[in-house]
């Protein structure tokens, strides 16, 4: 797999922004006095509630248990009281159940996993149920439970595991500095992955503008069997069926997920959170944010607790020098806007971005002018300015004949539109609608 | 309906040309100048009123499976004898000018459509009334058009001209595009009349348009 | 906490001022009235050009088209109470583009009677920028030429110098018999024609202006040029005396100013690459046989047209496959 | 008088033939049409509304003549329409009740909290992006979502505010699934008396959001008095539509934050807070 | 030879078209082109039609009524003669193909009153030149051609108009209005080719 | 209504009666017309011979001589007489040349074959450029219906037409000048100027040739 990356067709090049907090260490966010953690951060089914209002937590403590298959469970992100369980403004606008618990200050580890120090010679089904309990989802956004992409269906087969550190985004850098500082951890969480997927060996994809992480983790790869593929900077490289062609050459057909083609994608991020679920046995309860924007004080990125409020992660950073236009959770491309300081860090947030007023799209959409830039621009290689003409007349059946199911929401499109025509979002009500009339039929 | 109502439904509630949109060859062919198109509205309305009299008088006794053939024969007659005195009395230019259009007017669907849809249905007194104020409708919206491309080509109506001044003629307007396109304008006007009566009266609107069913030609021929 | 209390206060974001929308919440910064500036500068050098054979007369006509298509525009969007949208630039680019199909003796009525063709006709009865399928401006010089045959097809002779109102006719290379035309004059523009159709120099120079910020597709001009130089040369060497040198014939009569400004209309050509490619060698071989056989000594208006026309089916029948689609239809994964 | 001989034969025999072959293929294709769909058909209001559930007016007629469907499916027609069709086809018809679409929420910009949105301007499409950007996640987004539904025009937005016309209003209820908070319902057209609110929230935390809510003091249940004109949902009241108040009931309650209201009222704009 | 037949097939596809410069067929070209799909079904049943009556009835003209001097029933024969082709066609067809049938079947009722193929035949018998009046040959060829570009001209309006539909049009023009004008505009594009025959 | 009620022998004598009927009564409508409709072409031909023979009180359109030009065109020869002294000839000629299609010209000759009148009698030229050379259109404006109406007796000028008047045909065409001083050319529609001018030419030119069998008439 030595072999050049392949281009794949597209993609944008953003002003990538990720000075304002590269060379920013992760730092270790301070003890709050309390922390909202929401109950639905993953993909599926809400877990069940295992705690009541009143009772007394350890750090890592079970909040809630799996609900299903595809559900995880949820830790407490440090030792105190159930203060409340009540609604908390979810990522989506609206509001959510989340726990509340006052921190007892004390920080105080309760009864975690076993440490699981010889992985190399334990049974695949053991790290998959660690992986499991320790409530892992994807954190490289979807926020997809991580055990079940390891647990591929009966007929279904596995043969390349891809970690995904290109960071594709502009302004992110959670990713890259990981990779910078816990290179180890990365490595040995993409090992404990191959070998719970049964493989042998996987490939660390990064892209090329972050030489310092591909050249720390070459380094340490070697050691475990893992590969480092440097990749073309091109937005949006990291989208996991642009990055499973630039490595395999392989396609995933539309509708079809990358297990049918062989591969597992997985984040960085989730690589560490694995390690330390086996190698420290320590639930998922933290992750690492970057904090950035042009307004804010001090970008920089940090080591948040889940439940921490948008508000005091600001604070942090000595908030805000004029303000934003918009407030994202995730990078400029696909972030989700918020109108509260109240959401909070999940598991999948990763990155907390103010954009400033002078770079935020604020335009009303024009009639599209048929430049074809978008078409141009598409990885996906659909026509989003047509298909945004059949949503705008509700022609969804129309739309879907065009392929908009394929779209991954990349927002290039929308990125280069010079009629700043609302492209993305015609095609997430485009693709809503047609599972709804989908699901009518059945 | 009353016997007016009959009459006047044609002239411009149920007109032909521009709420039925049916007819549109020869409304679009022979209207470069109002002369023509009065005696295309004219021709036509003699085979209306001919063909409407003797549907409605065999009405009862057409076997319903052969009427539309049946229909078909009775208005190509007619329409031959209109071929054939216009070419022995009208002026040659005028005959010149609406050249193959008058054999056509066999297949205008507006002379098939009222045989089916009224004539057939309808006593001869009632079937006459209703071709008359078709035709006139048809006489009239030709004209209209006719004049409005002979104006805007050259400035004259009825080979009159009204602006002295005007010398180049303008040939788009007399040209095939030119037919298309004053048509055009004319539904955007009538629909713009639609748009203000529905806004008055609060009921829902719909454009003037053209489809299979306007000329109910696919339910008459049954199989 | 106290170590927060002793720190200066901090300001925090106004959630109430804070903006949702979807993603991307950041743009390249392009946007429409960019591009049609740009072009009305890449129209620049051929204006220019315009002005140095035509003098006044040239620049009176192109006055009267930009005025009358700004506010022809600008008069519509009040009667139909839509926002004004003369600022995006495509109104004066009409009205530029509109000029130079016309000759410097167009009189005045011909080009507002051809600013309302372009304008109402060509693009605001289809709900205006962005909707018209077919070219405003080459819808008001097809107009023109269909109603005024005669006016449309005497051309001004040109003669260097600004200071000059009258004008006298001639005919256009493509008009006079081959052997009669300079290769000098028409590169230089020194020639008979419309206003766009003089200096070869200066449009090419517009083109290159336009390939170079990327607005055009490189396709359609290169396959709109290649074909009718390949037809025109063949022509050619099949009969000398009758048709031009294919040189000649891709200098001329308004072909570069169509194929640089014209057929690259992205709003009524294809949207693909190979969509443009199709529509480029349309263009080139209807311009070739309207000029070789036809009636009118010039086809590029007639050809783009034409090709409008085609542009949906076009549109069509180049819609590459999606991303992953092949793999899908070979079955490999079910 | 030769040529007219054989004119008269010639085409005669070509005439012969025609109706022979019509004869044949009548046979060969004998499909039975029913005139009746076409008498029917001409009944109908032919606003192809879909308000009756077939895909427009001539197949609710084609429905109606095989019997799967009866006239008073169609909400358009009055219901003397509804007895002419009934009569032509010789059935029974039923009485039904007209019912008018009723938005649930009032709302409006100033009365509620939102958040500026800079995106497609449809309900359906602005939901997807912070739930519709309003401070209630239950509220009436006011694009216009169910007003573009709506083929009668019955539905007007004011002030960011979905309001029926109830005199307007058919009842096809299209407008019902278009809009994405499923905030409309279809209530009877005799029942004047809606409490405008869909929040199940508690009232402390519709009143952070809106001034308008509905935070179940229930004085509209006291003042109904014995009878049950107004049922309890959780922190919810709403019409009875079985039973329901008359329009005193309004002023008699005093409803703190206009929450009830009287349709016919609120579609002339009569509340507080709503202007013309 | 070869040469007019070239100029026939020309003139009757572009020069000549049948809907946008003689007017023949205007309805169909309105009424059916709203999709693609139903503009390519419509044409293939004039195409096929169109060339079956101008045989049949050059035929007919030529062997019938010319020599019996029977000129005046040219219209009625002729649309008689249509009528019943149409209705062997359609027998014909669903007993020979029930696919091609299906795809034009529903239009042949259509075609039955559709100026654009009686007018081809009056043509063809009153004024055309003499090498397409004199020989059927000639005659079919012509009817052929004519259909094509009827066909021609109706896909790519059709084309247009489902591009229309995406369009924001002025209400008032919302429609055939639009349609019309837009028709106009092809009108003018084809008259390019004015002078090619 | 069942396919079976459908009686094919009745279908077909309906239809066949009916389509008898309408061609027996078009077979009398024909016959009683054509009289008619001869007289009106007549009344055409003679419209136009009026206009270019001084005038006569035969039947020119009775009278016609068929003679050859020298390119082959047949030229039909009317000839005018009044109290059966011949006053003048018409030549006409349908000449192919014409920007789109063809042309009939009819010359008015004088006995001793000089051009008296040209006009036009069919043609298919562009509107507004080649029908510039063709049409003698009167245009009446608005100002003479106000004015009232006393007709302008005689032929409408035409500039082109016009030219050739007094002429007489030599042995080459007549060169085509365009805004000259001779103007029988217009600019933009010299095709039609010289399908015209050919015209005139080969009819001139018979005529002269042919003197003298004309002057015998067609007897
Ligand atoms: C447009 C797009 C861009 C993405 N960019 C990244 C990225 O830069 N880094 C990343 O880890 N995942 C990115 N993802 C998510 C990946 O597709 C994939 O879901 C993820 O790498 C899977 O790993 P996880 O389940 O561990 O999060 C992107 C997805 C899309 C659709
Ligand atoms: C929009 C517009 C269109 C006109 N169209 C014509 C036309 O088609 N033909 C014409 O002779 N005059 C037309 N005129 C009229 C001119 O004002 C006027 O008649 C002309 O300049 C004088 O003609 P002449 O001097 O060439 O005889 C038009 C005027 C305007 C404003
Ligand atoms: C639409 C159109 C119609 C034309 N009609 C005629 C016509 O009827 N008669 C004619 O002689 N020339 C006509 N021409 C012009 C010829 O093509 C040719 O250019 C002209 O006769 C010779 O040009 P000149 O007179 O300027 O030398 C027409 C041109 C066009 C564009
Ligand atoms: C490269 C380019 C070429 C253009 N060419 C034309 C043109 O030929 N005619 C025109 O009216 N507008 C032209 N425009 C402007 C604009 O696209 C046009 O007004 C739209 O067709 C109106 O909807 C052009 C714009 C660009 C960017
Ligand atoms: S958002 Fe969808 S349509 Fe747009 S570029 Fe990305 S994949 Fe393509
Ligand atoms: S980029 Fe925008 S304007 Fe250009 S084609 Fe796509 S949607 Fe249309
Ligand atoms: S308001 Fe709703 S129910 Fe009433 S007519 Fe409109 S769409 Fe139908
Ligand atoms: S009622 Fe629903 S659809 Fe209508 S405007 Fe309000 S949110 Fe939108
Ligand atoms: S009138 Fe020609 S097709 Fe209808």
């Amino acid at each position: 797999m030595s072999e050049k990356p392949r281009k794949f067709k597209g993609g944008v090049h953003p002003n990538d922004s990720k000075a304002l907090s590269a060379l920013k260490p992760i730092q270790d966010a301070p003890l709050l006095e309390s922390y909202k953690v929401i109950m639905h951060q993953n993909i599926g089914a809400p877990p069940e509630l295992v705690v009541k209002k009143g009772d007394e937590v350890k750090k890592g403590d079970l909040l809630a248990k799996a609900s299903g298959f595809v559900s995880v469970p949820l830790h407490a992100p440090t030792s105190g009281t159930i203060k409340m369980i009540d609604k908390c403004p979810g990522p989506t606008g609206i509001s959510i159940p989340s726990i509340e618990i006052t921190a007892d200050g004390e920080d105080e580890w309760g009864d975690t996993f076993e440490v699981i120090r010889d992985w190399k010679n334990t049974g695949s089904e053991q790290l998959k149920q660690r992986v499991w309990d320790a409530g892992i989802v994807g954190m490289g956004g979807a926020g997809f439970p991580a055990h079940v992409k390891l647990s591929p269906p009966e007929g279904k087969t596995v043969d390349t595991l891809i970690i995904n550190g290109a960071e594709c985004e502009p302004y992110l850098t959670a990713d890259h500095r990981l990779m910078l500082e816990q290179g180890e951890d990365v490595v040995q969480g993409t090992a404990i992955l191959a070998r719970a997927l049964g493989l042998k060996s996987a490939v660390i994809g990064i892209e090329e503008n972050k030489p310092d992480a591909i050249a720390a983790l070459q380094e340490i790869a070697a050691n475990y069997g893992v590969e480092v593929q440097p990749l073309p900077v091109n937005y949006p490289q990291g989208a996991e069926r642009q990055l499973i062609y630039a490595i395999t050459g392989r396609e995933v057909p539309i509708g079809k997920l990358p297990m049918d083609v062989h591969c597992v994608v997985q984040n960085v991020a989730t690589a560490v959170a694995v390690a330390d679920a086996v190698v420290k046995g320590r639930p998922s309860i933290e992750r690492v944010t970057t904090v950035t924007g042009k307004s804010v004080v001090e970008p920089g990125n940090w080591r948040f607790r889940l439940g921490t409020p948008v508000s005091k992660a600001l604070e942090l950073v000595g908030g805000v020098s004029e303000q934003p236009a918009k407030l994202l959770l995730g990078g400029p491309m696909m972030g989700i806007a918020q109108s509260s300081l109240d959401v909070t860090v999940m598991k999948n947030t990763s990155g907390i971005l103010l954009i400033a007023k002078d770079e935020a799209s604020l335009y009303t959409s024009e009639p599209c002018i048929r430049c074809g830039r978008c078409v141009e621009c598409c990885p996906m290689n659909i026509l989003p300015a047509t298909i945004s003409q059949a949503v705008e007349n509700k022609r969804f059946d129309w739309a879907e004949d065009l392929n908009v199911l394929a779209c991954i929401e990349c927002g290039s499109c929308s990125y280069v539109c010079p009629s700043h025509r609302p492209l993305n979002q015609h095609f997430k009500r485009a693709k809503i609608e047609i599972q709804a009339q989908l699901r009518k039929k059945k | 309906m009353s016997a007016t109502k009959e009459f006047t439904k044609g002239l411009w509630k149920d007109n032909s040309v521009l709420v039925l949109l049916l007819g549109m060859c020869p409304t679009l062919a022979v209207t470069s100048s109002a002369t023509n198109g009065l005696g295309m509205g004219v021709a036509t309305m003699c085979v209306l009123m001919g063909s409407n009299i003797v549907v409605s008088f065999i009405r009862s006794i057409v076997p319903k499976k052969i009427r539309i053939p049946v229909y078909i024969v009775i208005i190509a007659t007619f329409v031959t004898i209109v071929d054939l005195l216009m070419q022995a009395y009208a002026p040659t230019a005028l005959y010149d000018a609406l050249g193959i259009f008058i054999p056509l007017i066999v297949v205008n669907c507006i002379v098939l459509g009222r045989a089916e849809a009224f004539a057939s249905k309808n006593g001869v007194g009632k079937s006459i009334l209703d071709g008359l104020g078709m035709g006139l409708g048809f006489t009239f919206a030709l004209v209209a058009l006719g004049g409005t491309r002979e104006f805007l080509a050259s400035g004259s109506l009825f080979e009159v001209k009204l602006i002295p001044g005007w010398t180049t003629d303008f040939m788009l307007m007399t040209s095939a595009p030119g037919a298309f396109i004053i048509l055009g304008l004319f539904l955007a006007g009538m629909n713009a009349l639609n748009i203000r009566k529905a806004k008055r009266e609060r009921t829902s609107y719909k454009p003037a348009g053209l489809d299979c069913n306007s000329c109910n030609i696919c339910d008459m021929t049954e199989k | 906490m106290s170590e927060t209390d002793s720190k200066p206060i901090i300001q925090m974001p106004d959630p109430a001022k804070l903006v949702v929308s979807n993603s991307p919440h950041i743009r390249s910064g392009e946007n429409i009235s960019k591009i049609m500036f740009i072009v009305v500068g890449a129209m620049l050098p051929a204006c220019i050009a315009a002005v140095l054979f035509f003098g006044l007369a040239a620049i009176k006509v192109l006055l009267f088209c930009v005025v009358s298509c700004v506010l022809i525009e600008e008069g519509w969007n009040k009667l139909v109470k839509r926002r004004p949208t003369w600022k995006d630039g495509s109104a004066i680019l009409t009205g530029i583009l509109l000029g130079m199909n016309l000759n410097a003796g167009a009189p005045w009525w011909i080009c507002i009677l051809g600013g309302f063709l372009a304008i109402i006709l060509g693009k605001q009865l289809y709900g205006g920028l962005g909707s018209n399928p077919f070219n405003p401006v080459l819808v008001a010089r097809v107009g023109l030429l269909i109603g005024f045959p005669e006016l449309m097809t005497t051309w001004d002779k040109p003669a260097l110098g600004i200071m000059k109102i009258d004008v006298l006719t001639t005919a256009t290379p493509l008009g006079l018999a081959p052997g009669e035309t300079f290769v000098k004059d028409v590169l230089l523009g020194n020639t008979g024609g419309c206003l766009g159709e003089t200096s070869a120099i200066a449009l090419v120079a517009g083109g290159i202006i336009l390939l170079a910020f990327k607005l055009i597709k490189w396709q359609v001009p290169v396959a709109f040029l290649g074909s009718v130089f390949v037809i025109t040369g063949i022509a050619h060497v099949i009969s000398p005396e009758t048709v031009h040198s294919p040189f000649i014939h891709v200098c001329t009569g308004g072909l570069l100013l169509g194929a640089f400004f014209m057929a690259t209309d992205m709003v009524t050509s294809p949207m693909t690459r190979k969509g443009a490619l199709i529509f480029g060698l349309g263009c080139g071989v209807i311009t070739s046989v309207i000029r070789l056989w036809g009636t009118y000594p010039e086809g590029v208006s007639f050809a783009i047209l034409f090709m409008n026309a085609l542009t949906p089916l076009i549109d069509r029948v180049s819609i590459s496959k999606p991303f992953g689609y092949t793999v899908l239809e070979k079955g490999g994964a079910v | 008088m030769s040529i007219a001989l054989i004119a008269i034969i010639s085409v005669g025999v070509l005439g012969g033939f025609l109706g022979v072959i019509i004869g044949i293929v009548a046979k060969v294709f004998a499909v039975e049409v029913d005139e009746r769909i076409e008498g029917v058909n001409d009944l109908l209001p032919g606003a192809n509304c879909g308000g009756c559930g077939f895909a427009g007016c001539t197949d609710f007629a084609k429905g109606m003549v095989a019997e799967s469907a009866t006239p008073d499916q169609c909400p358009v027609c009055s219901s003397e329409d509804v007895k002419n069709i009934a009569d032509y086809l010789g059935i029974v018809a039923e009485e039904k009740e007209k019912k008018v679409a009723v938005v649930r929420c009032v709302g409006d910009a100033k009365n509620t909290v939102r958040s500026l949105y800079n995106g497609v301007r449809d309900c359906r499409s602005a939901v997807l992006v912070a739930s519709g950007a309003k401070g209630c996640d239950y509220g009436c987004l006011g694009f216009g979502s169910c007003a573009d539904a709506c083929p009668f025009g019955a539905i007007e937005i004011r002030d960011a505010l979905a309001v029926v016309h109830p005199d307007l209003c058919v009842g096809c209820e299209n407008c019902v699934a278009a809009c994405p908070k499923d905030l409309i319902i279809m209530a009877p057209a005799s029942a004047d008396v809606h409490v405008y609110c869909n929040s199940p929230e508690k009232g402390a935390a519709k009143r952070k959001v809106c001034k308008t809510a509905c935070i179940a003091c229930r004085k509209c249940v006291k003042a109904s008095g014995e009878e049950d004109h107004m049922l309890v949902d959780g922190f919810l009241i709403r019409t009875n539509y079985e039973n329901p108040p008359a329009a005193e009931l309004v002023e008699a309650s005093a409803c703190p934050t206009t929450a009830l209201r009287q349709a016919s009222k609120q579609a002339a704009g009569a509340y507080e807070g709503v202007s013309e | 030879m070869l040469n007019e037949f070239l100029m026939i097939t020309v003139g009757a596809i572009l020069v000549n078209n049948f809907v946008l410069s003689k007017f023949l067929g205007v309805c169909p070209f309105l009424g059916v082109s709203k999709k693609l799909d139903t503009a390519l079904g419509m044409s293939g049943a004039v195409v096929f039609v169109m060339t079956l009556a101008s045989l049949v009835s050059s035929l007919i003209n030529s062997f019938l009524l010319v020599p019996m001097k029977l000129e005046f029933l040219q219209t009625l024969v002729f649309i008689v003669v249509i009528a019943s082709l149409v209705q062997l066609v359609e027998i014909m067809l669903q007993k020979l193909s029930a696919k091609l049938y299906d795809s034009l079947g529903i239009f042949l009722p259509l075609i039955t009153t559709n100026c654009a193929v009686l007018g081809c035949v009056v043509l063809n018998a009153k004024s055309a030149p003499e090498s397409i009046q004199s020989t059927w040959y000639g005659a079919t060829i012509y009817g052929f051609c004519s259909a094509l570009g009827f066909a021609l001209a109706l896909i790519l309006f059709s084309s247009l108009r489902e591009k229309l539909d995406l369009a924001n049009v002025p209400k008032a023009f919302e429609g055939t209005a639009i349609s019309l004008v837009t028709a106009g505009i092809l009108a003018m594009a084809f008259m390019g080719f004015s002078g090619l025959v | 209504m069942g396919a079976q009620e459908i009686n094919i022998p009745k279908l077909g004598l309906f239809l066949g009666v009916l389509a008898a009927l309408a061609a027996g009564l078009l077979s009398f409508i024909s016959t009683s017309t054509a009289s008619a409709i001869k007289l009106n072409l007549q009344a055409k031909t003679n419209r136009a011979l009026g206009q270019v023979l001084p005038e006569f009180d035969n039947t020119p359109g009775e009278e016609i001589i068929t003679l050859r030009s020298d390119l082959g065109w047949p030229v039909k020869f009317y000839i005018g007489r009044k109290s059966g002294e011949i006053i003048g000839y018409a030549g006409e000629v349908i000449t192919p040349e014409g920007f789109s299609g063809d042309i009939t010209v009819m010359v008015g000759l004088e006995l001793d074959g000089s051009v008296r009148t040209v006009i036009v009698t069919a043609n298919t030229e562009t509107p507004g450029l080649g029908t510039a050379i063709t049409d003698r259109k009167v245009q009446k404006t608005i100002m003479d219906l106000i004015k009232g109406g006393e007709q302008v007796a005689g032929l409408a000028p035409n500039t082109y037409l016009d030219w050739y008047a007094d002429k007489k045909a030599g042995s080459d065409r007549w060169n085509i000048v365009k805004e000259g001083s001779a103007v029988n050319g217009k600019t933009g529609a010299t095709i039609t100027s010289r399908a015209v001018g050919g015209a005139v030419h080969a009819i001139g030119k018979t005529c002269l040739a042919n003197l003298i069998q004309l002057s015998k008439g067609a007897e």
